[in-house]
């Protein structure tokens, strides 16, 4: 009778512990699945879209088409609009994949899984700089811009004052 | 109730104050916008000319429509709530057997005075510095903290008798 | 366990959880991913310059125009009625303050395409639908707007609209850039966003 | 997401609604913490009540893990809460002051308002004492104007003064609280004294 009852207690032994930290891990461990839900999410975006987007504040992420091979490692050349396809004779590594199919599994993981630099290429620069904002927010990193127009943000006309113009013409 | 779960009860109040409001707890502030009021009520243009008074009644401000005027209110209604439901309602004075009614009074009064003029000057008090300034990391609140425990430490000495 | 051992271990494991977490109060991408994608592909998010031209033309406030470059390049010159907010800065002073301005739209506008559409994907990712980019930016401005003169024959009537649009707009930004530096200054200060102070406190 | 304040603009009588709502949801804590009584109160200062320190940090750091997980997930957004200014001088000498009314009183504002709804007459007495407080301030600014306004230091963040990450200085803070709370409870057997803290 006694062997029964000692073993009985020593195999509820582990509820025990569990009933005694019952609240702990109703509290903890939600948190921690969620945290880790969000963290490890690959089509979601991102915690902290400063973070994701820092090397566009310099334009660190754009490099001209000549200066692609300056780029050290691996390289995979996205393109994402048909019309530019077979324009270049890289050695780079090419796929084509559709901008509206950019978020897809299989792409992001293409991407993610790349090692060394991935470029975007549109003819549409302003194409580009938006899907890589949205791919960077999903965390890829090492993702640049392939553009044929690197001047892009530089100013190009000239603005000429109008010398008549005094404080008295406008109100 | 149990220190931990008002505290956690507590924590959850101010939570939801950031949530709906951007914004902390505060008492002392709610004290000082009913002296503004009233300092506007007795006489208006002093304080439209003081250059403290002055700002709160900028543009036709009325001082006492303020979250915090509105705030302090029910906290004086959440007390009463929950007192009720305790049974603690009595009116009565708080003190150490030993002081007499009178001389705990005077420095409750005192106590008051310095609480609030100290709370101005830091821009906060207990609540409104030291305890939401902690809840959003501000080098502020700890300061303030660790500046009112650290000085009621050292006073404690001194007024032990008022309440042991 | 009693109630303080049993809140310690709750407030420490949470704590634990949040030492790994890599915090900021920054903001991050609350919309949803597929969502984002389809506003950014959909080519409504550009406008012409043409149809930021009619805007400023017809003295309409209910748009705001935001400028990404750098304040010297927006001392320089810039188009009417703009804000300036540098777009390196563009996420440092929370996008909140910005774009939550009461205005039906906001139009996003560099030099080029670049940082306008960079902005425009924060923004849309921020779900701050109403916002749109220039396409082309100034350089595009300056091309059709600044620099076009109609070389035809005869005008139809839609043309003459566009060219009066595209000629009031070119005199307003005329007039206002080429004012004295210290009055332009002047001008820019009271347009500039008052940086709404957050409310809170015991003040 | 949130705060809400700033996602909508809301009227006047909501906005007053929810102080009013938030307010209630304090006091109402307040006075079941206990905090309803200066004698216990102040029993942080002589080591017989530590109830203000375990009430106090255990807020603080449920409001501050909260808001911390809330913005992680996207719904609330942190630069849009008030963060307290710091005027080193104005902070610390203020405190100071505080901490001597503290003991004095027996109460703070927020404690001394949840403590006059019960009845308690040392509460409206030191109440009125803190109306009279804010009135010399209001007349002695001019005065002291120049140190209240000296050392600016802006809306800074303590993480970011020390130079490490928000989650570790977090962490440290609720190991340095649990520390705390396990001495105060120590303390509060060594100087038990039943016959104050029995009476609530």
């Amino acid at each position: 009778m006694t062997v029964v009852a000692s073993n009985l207690q020593k195999r509820n032994y582990p509820m025990k512990i569990l009933k005694k930290y019952i609240i702990v891990i109703a509290i903890a461990l939600p948190a921690l699945i969620l945290i880790t839900i969000k963290t490890f999410n690959a089509a979601g975006f991102k915690y902290d879209a400063k973070r994701w987007s820092i090397p566009s504040f310099n334009g660190s992420n754009l490099v001209s088409i000549s200066d692609t091979g300056k780029l050290q490692g691996d390289k995979l050349l996205v393109i994402l609009d048909k019309e530019t396809e077979g324009e270049f004779m890289t050695s780079a590594h090419i796929v084509m994949i559709p901008p509206g199919a950019i978020l897809e599994k299989q792409h992001l993981r293409l991407m993610r899984e790349h090692k060394g630099p991935i470029l975007l290429f549109s003819a549409d620069p302003g194409l580009s700089a938006r899907v890589w904002m949205i791919i960077s927010q999903t965390g890829i990193t090492n993702i640049y811009i392939m553009t044929s127009h690197i001047d892009n943000e530089i100013f190009k006309s000239r603005f000429r004052p109008d010398t008549v113009t005094g404080p008295e013409f406008t109100n | 109730m149990n220190p931990y779960l008002a505290g956690t009860m507590l924590g959850i109040v101010l939570l939801l104050a950031m949530f709906l409001s951007g914004r902390g707890l505060g008492a002392s502030g709610g004290i000082k916008y009913c002296v503004v009021s009233l300092v506007g009520a007795v006489d208006r243009s002093h304080a439209e000319k003081s250059i403290y008074y002055g700002k709160y009644f900028e543009n036709g401000k009325e001082p006492l429509n303020n979250w915090l005027t509105y705030e302090i209110l029910g906290v004086v209604t959440g007390g009463f709530i929950s007192g009720a439901l305790s049974g603690r309602l009595k009116f009565r004075i708080e003190k150490s057997p030993s002081i007499s009614n009178t001389r705990r009074l005077i420095f409750a009064f005192l106590g008051g005075v310095c609480f609030v003029y100290g709370a101005q000057l830091a821009r906060g008090c207990t609540s409104g510095a030291a305890l939401s300034g902690m809840a959003v990391l501000s080098v502020a609140g700890f300061v303030t903290m660790i500046a009112i425990f650290g000085s009621a430490y050292g006073f404690a000495y001194f007024f032990r008798k008022n309440w042991i | 366990m009693n109630p303080r051992e049993k809140l310690s271990a709750i407030l420490i494991s949470l704590g634990l959880i949040l030492a790994l977490l890599p915090l900021s109060s920054n903001r991050s991408f609350n919309a949803r991913p597929e969502k984002v994608l389809e506003e950014i592909l959909d080519p409504e998010i550009t406008v012409t310059a043409d149809q930021t031209a009619r805007l400023v033309a017809s003295g309409d406030n209910s748009f705001q125009l935001i400028d990404l470059r750098s304040r010297e390049e927006f001392r320089a010159f810039n188009i009417p009625g703009s804000v300036n907010i540098p777009y390196n800065e563009f996420l440092d002073t929370d996008p909140h303050q910005i774009l939550k301005n009461g205005k039906s739209i906001n139009i996003l506008y560099s030099n080029g395409d670049i940082y306008s559409n960079y902005a425009v994907t924060i923004a849309r990712g921020l779900r701050y639908n109403n916002t749109f980019a220039m396409k082309g930016g100034l350089n595009e401005w300056f091309n059709t707007v600044m620099n076009s003169a109609f070389s035809g024959e005869r005008i139809s009537a839609r043309e003459n609209a566009l060219y009066e649009a595209r000629f009031r707009a070119r005199k307003l930004f005329t007039e206002i850039n080429s004012l004295p530096d210290s009055l332009k200054q002047k001008f820019i200060e009271s347009k500039r966003l008052a940086a709404k102070k957050l409310d809170g406190g015991c003040e | 997401m949130g705060p809400i304040s700033s996602l909508i603009t809301m009227p006047g009588w909501l906005e007053m609604l929810i102080a009013l709502l938030i307010g209630t949801g304090f006091g109402f804590a307040l006075e079941q913490a206990g905090f309803s009584s200066s004698r216990k109160l102040v029993g942080m200062f002589y080591g017989y009540d530590t109830t203000v320190l375990k009430v106090f940090f255990t807020a603080a750091i449920v409001a501050l893990v909260g808001s911390q997980f809330l913005s992680y997930f996207g719904l609330l957004n942190l630069s849009q809460v008030y963060v307290n200014e710091y005027y080193a001088g104005a902070s610390i000498i203020g405190g100071i002051i505080m901490g001597a009314g503290f003991i004095m009183g027996g109460y703070c504002p927020g404690t001394g308002l949840s403590a006059l709804s019960i009845g308690k007459i040392d509460a409206v007495v030191f109440a009125l004492g803190g109306f009279t407080g804010a009135f010399l301030f209001g007349e002695t600014y001019p005065l002291i104007q120049n140190f209240a306004n000296g050392s600016y230091k802006g809306a800074e963040k303590i993480d970011e003064a020390l130079g490490i990450s928000t989650g570790l200085f977090i962490f440290l803070l609720i190991v340095a609280a649990a520390g705390m709370f396990w001495i105060g409870e120590l303390a509060e057997k060594k100087f038990a004294r039943p016959d104050i803290t029995g009476e609530i």
